[in-house]
């Protein structure tokens, strides 16, 4: 019988990979982003799942707008990708050091 | 109704096989794709919390924009993959504790103490006939979340003109229209008129 | 001066005012800024004076009030009052408002217009802090204060003047801001900032203890006592002559203020637990520092030593009440110390402000400070040398001089409350006639030094104008103190009435 | 013109005339300043002399009048007021005519200093402390005259400000003074603490109410009040009048011009402290330790002092000297609670003590600033009047039968004889082998200065500083006005003990302001066996005194004029003692070594190690510091990466869990 906690599980298990994706990847800067966007899914899967089991539709609400913000967020990190490329010519992480203290 | 919990296991292994796919596979357009895979099961699942509007929205934003334009942007810039990939096998290691320390702290959170049990939360019931998940998501989201609405079409707003100014790049020589300046031409700039005397009639 | 016109806003805010015209006169007309700031100082005294003649000595309570709302939100409101402890200082840095003005005549060239309104500035809101008796307003004042002070000496000051000023500055921050912890608290629990009313409003010993050590961390900074004072010397010798004055002649005196005001009514209790800690900070400030004024090899630096050693007095003439109480059974004494206190700061602000406005005079013409560049002042310069002498002297507590007079008392004091006390206290006799006589000795008597000395010329007008007025001052107090003294009886009185009801009684005896 | 007028009058014409003549000088001029400050002090002298009158012969009582009430504090009168009685009175005229023959002298004696104005200032403002300290009616005008006294000898003695030791000198005075004022402020504390007040007749009234109150200062260590009180008082009067442990300042101000140590340092300013006592007799008679105490400090100053005078080879020190014996002896006398005699003596001292030391003033300028013994001899062929006069102050202070020093010591070696005290034996024999001393080195003065070979050379071309023993022109005779008062001062240095040893030491004329308890009363014992001056003046014969006076005398003659050699032999013979003696018992060398030296160790070593060190070093700039180290680490953790942000974010993350988890 699936309860909340069967989904729950799932966003968090998508988190921890998500999370692991962004910490294991140092090179590529999609990837990284690609990984931040998976978090977002997972975070609107619980939202989902908190929303049906509660029947409470403000989750879902949420979730809608966390979908906008998920497309400005990715439009411009990629514009910001394009301009780093140009300007560097590489997109590896550990070339990208320079806002540093 | 075994089926239930069938569509639902099924979805939920692929999606965590392509979630590790995306980040595993050495080359980014076959990430790209796998995160496709993850987003398509994720809204299937959605489908399953009879949630369809997202779930379908779920498709048509990410899968029909984000994921374009990552396509897009991986194709545009030729990176070459080769110096991305190493290091990747010295952290795998580390990664991988940290990420299942993470995993088995969610999970004791979620699992213990029956906090999300089926107590707590007892499954919802199947929503009454002709009952449609858009027309509820509308109603809450024009009445008293319209301010946020508003500010959601804002955001997008500035991320368009700043992805635009980020990236507009004028490469010289070639000749562009530019609609202010044609704007505000004068009279006088155009037309210059010059007291000539006139030319003796040449014969014939 | 029966009328209701504001005399206390007037003295706060006409310098200010005057300050914002004398830096309107610019750059290029100096002579303009110096005559408007002295317009304005001379007014500014006059007024006070009618403060004094109309003061009524038989209440202890405050007089020349004003209350007008300021920030309802938070109940703070513009309060002003004026009782025995605060009309002597009021004249006192009115006073010395002219005085600064006259003395920085000829000495400042450069922007003279900014260093007048600094100082004029300052002069409106030092009397802003003595006539507060709304708390925040005092805090606002105290902290506006250090702006004028920070920049005068940053500006016009000495070499190593920045690390100076910027020590001044955060030192004296730093103990502001736990004592503006104590006064929100005071706030949060008694829902106002009116300071009279915090005098009756009950406190637990524990509370009262903290709130205490706020205060004692802002006013010990500012007096200075003993182990937060390293930042005095630093000012003083990096501080122009003008401002060096001010500093030693008033500024110091708000520390000892804050104790009166803040420290001894609103934690009583909490006071005369800990008295034993402030009598041997100041027996330490006294002692200690006398032996360090010794050795000090810069004539300001041995002068700002003094003070710090002669503001020891002040911080015991005010705690001794509570050991007095203690060892006597008639109390006889505990007024006498607190008296004393008040007496030896005026006192204090004469003799040194006197003393600093001479190294400035042989600072304006030989341009050092160090005692082994002088020797034989007096032959060249005799008049100086008489003046220097004198307030040398006043330095050192010789009877007929007002320097004499608070020392005695305080003394007296202590006596009544351990002899121990009284013997540590009078040492400075000794120690104060030592270092101030040696640098009498080395520096304007014994033969001409250097050329420098030979070709010094003896003071001019002005100079001696400024430090005959101060001579007449500490001869004045010194020969007849009885009018100062007379001004705050009743307010004394009515202070150790005060201190010796126990606060934590009213809160069912915790 | 009331009596309070001219009370006031008395102290404030010598204020006035110093005023004018110090700060209105260059408009006074020099004869002007002179006439003013004379002037004054003449009138003052006049209107002193009067009240004596009044006191004397119209039977004016004691007078307490009070001028303006200084401050009221705390319920406690401070007050500025008048104690006239026979003892203030006596003091007032002597202190006015020393002070008046002096000025008169100084006008010889600094004829052609740049200083003059400034100098008949600083006497006439001398004139007006002492006054204002003998007449006063309380503690706090009392001090208040104690430490003016003091300021204007640290003028005095600092007066030739361009001579190093001078200045040093003058410092030196007034710091050992205010070693003595320390106590003395402590005692006035104490008085306060006892009695509430400040007015000496209410302390002298409630003074046996406190009899039997202790008080343990040093913790386990019970002191009764009243000795206490009179022991710290006493610390005062040691400071001022240079006994025993506070002596050292005396002989270093002879640096001062010589007219200030004839008036300052012996007639006046060193009696303060024996006045002070006397006035507090009321007080010390209740404590047998405090007099006790007082009279073995007495004692002990008398003969040590007088034995470091021998060897002195300057004129001046060995007449201070002399002068730090003779007050152990007045000291010794208040001991033994005979006061009215040590004012007595004190009166008699001031007279021939001035007169000696104006005399060797007027040898000093005779040769030309020379006060080396050494290098003098044989004037008394051209110095008369001085050498008469001379012999005259000598005779009287070595206590010459009918001269006054007679009548004054004797009666205290008799006191002294007389008492019981504790310790009063040691007293007696210090006293008495002090008669020997005084005798030997008075003559050796004498002889050395007057009588045998010139030990100087007159050369006539030896430009202007010529080197010691040789002198541009041979001494002469000085000036009258320099004459005149030594005769003046002599005339009562041989009449007065005679006169007034009667009414002022056995007829009670003291009485009224001095009151001694019947059981230490050994005036009256010695007053038994005194059938008037005369009679005791025959008498003299038979006591011991007299013969250990010409033991003295003979010894000096044998040494100084018969072998003259014998001297030097003597001292070859007991180098050790020589030595001990010419460094005045090494006191000042302890005194630099132990006091100053550690002041100065402690003051560096508080100021470098602990206040830049400690509290600058370490709290102030160390916190600076600190934070600055702090934050450069800090500062290395954003190293740019994004991963690794990413995982200080994860360990974060996983570090709430776990709280969510435990809760």
């Amino acid at each position: 019988m699936l309860t909340l906690a069967h989904f729950l599980t799932l966003g968090a298990l998508l988190f921890c990979l998500s999370a692991a994706g962004i910490f294991l990847n140092r090179k590529n800067v999609i990837i990284l982003l690609m990984c931040i966007e998976l978090m977002l899914l997972a975070v609107n899967m619980n939202f989902v799942a908190f929303s049906r089991f509660l029947g409470n539709l403000d989750g879902q609400v949420f979730v809608f707008f966390i979908l906008t913000v998920a497309a400005a967020e990715a439009a411009i990190g990629l514009a910001i990708l394009v301009v780093v490329f140009r300007n560097r010519q590489t997109i590896n992480v550990a070339e990208l050091d320079d806002l540093k203290g | 109704m075994p089926i239930y919990e069938i569509v639902f296991y099924t979805f939920s292994l692929v999606m965590l096989a392509s979630a590790v796919a995306v980040i595993s596979v050495r080359n980014p357009v076959y990430a790209a794709l796998f995160l496709v895979l993850t987003f398509f099961s994720a809204s299937a699942i959605w489908m399953l919390l009879e949630v369809e509007f997202l779930a379908i929205i779920l498709i048509l934003v990410y899968v029909g924009a984000v994921m374009v334009l990552f396509l897009f942007v991986v194709m545009m810039l030729d990176i070459n993959v080769e110096p991305l990939r190493e290091g990747f096998i010295r952290y795998l290691p580390v990664g991988l504790v940290v990420a299942g320390l993470m995993a088995a702290e969610f999970l004791l959170v979620i699992w213990t103490k029956s906090r999300f049990g089926p107590e707590a939360f007892p499954s919802p019931p199947p929503h009454p006939e002709g009952y449609s998940n858009t027309q509820a998501v509308g109603e809450v989201l024009y009445t008293n979340y319209l301010l946020p609405f508003e500010v959601a079409g804002i955001i997008l707003l500035v991320a368009i003109i700043a992805a635009v100014t980020l990236t507009l790049r004028h490469r010289s020589g070639a000749h562009r229209q530019n609609p202010s300046r044609q704007v505000q031409v004068q009279r006088d700039e155009r037309v210059r008129l010059v007291k000539m005397k006139p030319e003796p009639r040449q014969e014939g | 001066m029966t009328s209701n016109w504001p005399i206390l806003s007037t003295l706060i805010w006409l310098p200010i005012f005057g300050a914002v015209v004398v830096l309107a006169a610019g750059e290029h007309r100096a002579a303009l800024s110096r005559v408007l700031a002295l317009i304005v100082a001379g007014l500014t005294f006059l007024l006070s004076i009618s403060l004094f003649t109309g003061f009524d000595t038989s209440t202890a309570a405050m007089q020349f009030s004003e209350l007008k709302p300021w920030i309802e939100t938070f109940h703070i409101n513009y309060a002003l009052g004026v009782d025995g402890f605060s009309v002597p200082l009021i004249l006192l840095t009115t006073f010395f408002g002219v005085l600064v003005v006259i003395a920085g005549w000829e000495v400042i060239t450069d922007k003279v217009h900014q260093y007048m309104a600094c100082f004029l500035l300052m002069e409106g809101l030092m009397v802003g802090v003595f006539a507060a008796l709304d708390a925040m307003l005092f805090y606002a004042f105290f902290e506006a204060m250090l702006i004028p002070m920070f920049l005068v000496i940053g500006i016009w000051g000495g070499p190593n003047k920045v690390y100076a000023t910027i020590k001044f500055f955060l030192y004296t921050f730093l103990g502001s801001v736990f004592m503006l912890i104590s006064l929100i608290y005071l706030y949060l629990q008694s829902g106002t900032w009116s300071i009279l009313e915090w005098h009756q409003f009950p406190l637990a010993l524990n509370v009262q203890k903290w709130l205490f050590l706020g205060f004692l961390a802002a006013f010990s900074v500012k007096i200075p006592m003993w182990p937060v004072h390293t930042w005095l010397p630093d000012a003083h010798v990096e501080a122009p002559t003008g401002g060096s004055v001010i500093l030693a002649a008033i500024m110091l005196k708000i520390g000892g203020y804050g104790f009166i005001r803040f420290s001894l009514p609103v934690t009583p209790d909490a006071a005369a637990a800990l008295d034993w800690l402030i009598i041997a900070l100041s027996l330490i400030a006294v002692v200690y520092i006398g032996f360090v004024a010794l050795v000090q090899e810069d004539m300001k630096k041995l002068i700002a030593y003094s003070s710090i050693s002669h503001m020891g007095f002040v911080t015991l003439g005010m705690f001794i009440a509570f050991g007095v109480f203690q060892n006597t059974d008639s109390g006889r004494g505990a007024a006498l110390g607190v008296e004393g206190a008040m007496v030896q700061m005026i006192s204090h602000g004469f003799i040194s402000g006197a003393l600093f406005l001479c190294v400035g005079v042989l600072y304006d013409r030989v341009h050092s400070r160090m005692i082994k560049d002088y020797g034989g002042v007096a032959h060249k310069m005799p008049w100086f040398a008489a003046l220097a002498v004198l307030f040398f002297m006043a330095n050192s507590g010789l009877p007929g001089t007002s320097g004499f007079v608070g020392e005695f008392m305080v003394i007296l004091a202590a006596f009544q409350a351990n002899f121990w006390y009284a013997f540590l206290a009078a040492l400075t006799l000794i120690l104060g006639a030592a270092y101030s006589l040696w640098l009498v000795k080395r520096v304007i008597f014994g033969k001409v030094a250097n050329n420098d000395v030979a070709m010094l010329e003896d003071i001019n007008a002005r100079e001696a104008l400024v430090l005959g007025v101060l001579a007449v001052a500490v001869l004045l107090v010194g020969l007849w103190p009885a009018p100062l003294v007379d001004l705050m009886h009743a307010s004394v009185d009515s202070l150790l009435q005060h201190i010796q009801q126990p606060k934590t009684v009213l809160l069912g005896g915790q | 013109m009331s009596l309070k007028t001219i009370l006031i009058l008395i102290p404030l014409l010598p204020l006035l005339a110093a005023a004018v003549a110090g700060l209105l000088r260059n408009q006074v001029g020099r004869a002007g300043s002179h006439w003013v400050t004379i002037l004054g002090v003449a009138i003052s002298f006049a209107l002193s002399v009067y009240v004596l009158y009044l006191q004397m012969y119209q039977g004016l009582g004691t007078q307490n009048i009070s001028v303006y009430t200084w401050m009221v504090a705390d319920g406690i009168k401070f007050e500025i007021g008048f104690l006239i009685d026979h003892l203030s009175s006596l003091m007032m005229v002597v202190v006015s005519f020393i002070s008046f023959m002096v000025h008169i002298y100084t006008i010889g004696y600094m004829a052609d200093d740049p200083g003059y104005q400034r100098f008949f200032s600083y006497i006439a403002l001398f004139t007006f402390s002492m006054l204002m300290l003998v007449m006063s009616n309380n503690f706090l005008q009392l001090f208040f005259g104690w430490e003016a006294v003091g300021l204007v000898s640290y003028l005095l003695i600092g007066f030739w400000f361009d001579r190093e030791s001078a200045v040093y000198a003058g410092l030196k005075a007034f710091l050992v003074n205010r070693v003595g004022d320390f106590g003395f402020l402590l005692g006035i504390a104490a008085v306060l603490y006892c009695f509430g007040s400040m007015d000496y007749f209410e302390v002298f009234a409630a003074a046996p109410g406190i009899e039997g109150q202790s008080v343990s200062i040093i913790p386990g260590v019970e002191w009764q009040w009243i000795t206490v009180i009179c022991i710290c008082l006493f610390i005062g009067a040691m400071g001022k009048s240079a006994q025993a442990p506070l002596h050292v300042w005396l002989p270093d101000s002879m640096e001062g011009p010589t007219p200030i140590s004839a008036l300052i340092h012996a007639a006046t300013m060193v009696t303060a402290g024996i006045f002070m006592v006397a006035r507090m007799s009321p007080l010390f008679e209740l404590s047998e330790a405090a007099l006790s105490f007082v009279m073995l400090i007495g004692a002990l100053t008398a003969f040590f002092m007088g034995l470091v005078g021998i060897v002195q080879n300057d004129i001046k020190r060995v007449i201070a000297y002399s002068t730090l014996s003779q007050l152990g002896y007045m000291t010794v006398a208040l001991g033994v609670s005979a006061y009215s005699a040590a004012i007595f003596h004190l009166g008699t001292h001031a007279f021939f003590k001035a007169l000696l030391f104006l005399g060797a003033g007027s040898v000093i300028i005779a040769l030309h600033h020379q006060q080396d013994m050494r290098y003098m001899g044989g004037l008394r062929k051209q110095m008369p009047i001085t050498w008469i006069t001379a012999w005259v102050g000598t005779l009287a202070l070595i206590g010459f039968p009918f001269f006054a020093g007679f009548y004054s010591k004797d009666a205290i070696i008799e006191a002294v004889h007389a008492s019981s005290r504790w310790g009063a034996g040691v007293a007696y024999w210090a006293v008495l082998l002090g008669v020997i001393v005084t005798s030997f080195y008075s003559f050796r003065l004498l002889y050395l200065t007057f009588h045998g070979k010139p030990r100087y050379t007159v050369d006539v071309g030896a430009g202007h500083h010529p080197p010691d023993g040789v002198l541009q022109h041979a001494p002469k005779e000085s000036p009258l006005v320099v004459t005149v008062p030594l005769i003046l001062l002599a005339i009562p240095s041989i009449v007065i003990g005679y006169l007034t040893i009667d009414p002022v030491l056995f007829t009670g004329w003291l009485s009224d302001s001095i009151t001694v308890l019947p059981q230490n009363d050994v005036l009256a014992a010695v007053g038994e066996h005194f059938h008037g001056p005369t009679a005791m003046a025959q008498h003299a014969l038979q006591t011991a005194p007299f013969w250990l006076m010409l033991g003295g005398f003979v010894l000096a003659t044998l040494v100084y004029m018969v072998r003259p050699a014998l001297a030097g032999t003597l001292a070859q013979r007991f180098p050790r003692l020589h030595a001990l003696l010419e460094n005045k018992f090494y006191v000042d060398e302890l005194y630099q070594k132990l006091f100053i030296g550690n002041t100065l160790r402690i003051g560096n070593g508080l100021w470098k190690k602990a206040d830049a060190g400690l509290i600058d070093g370490w709290l102030v700039n160390g916190s600076a510091k600190l934070v600055g180290s702090l934050s450069a680490r800090v500062r290395t953790w954003q190293s740019g990466f994004l991963f690794q942000y990413a995982f200080a974010m994860i360990i974060g993350l996983i570090g709430i869990l776990a709280i969510w988890v435990m809760l």
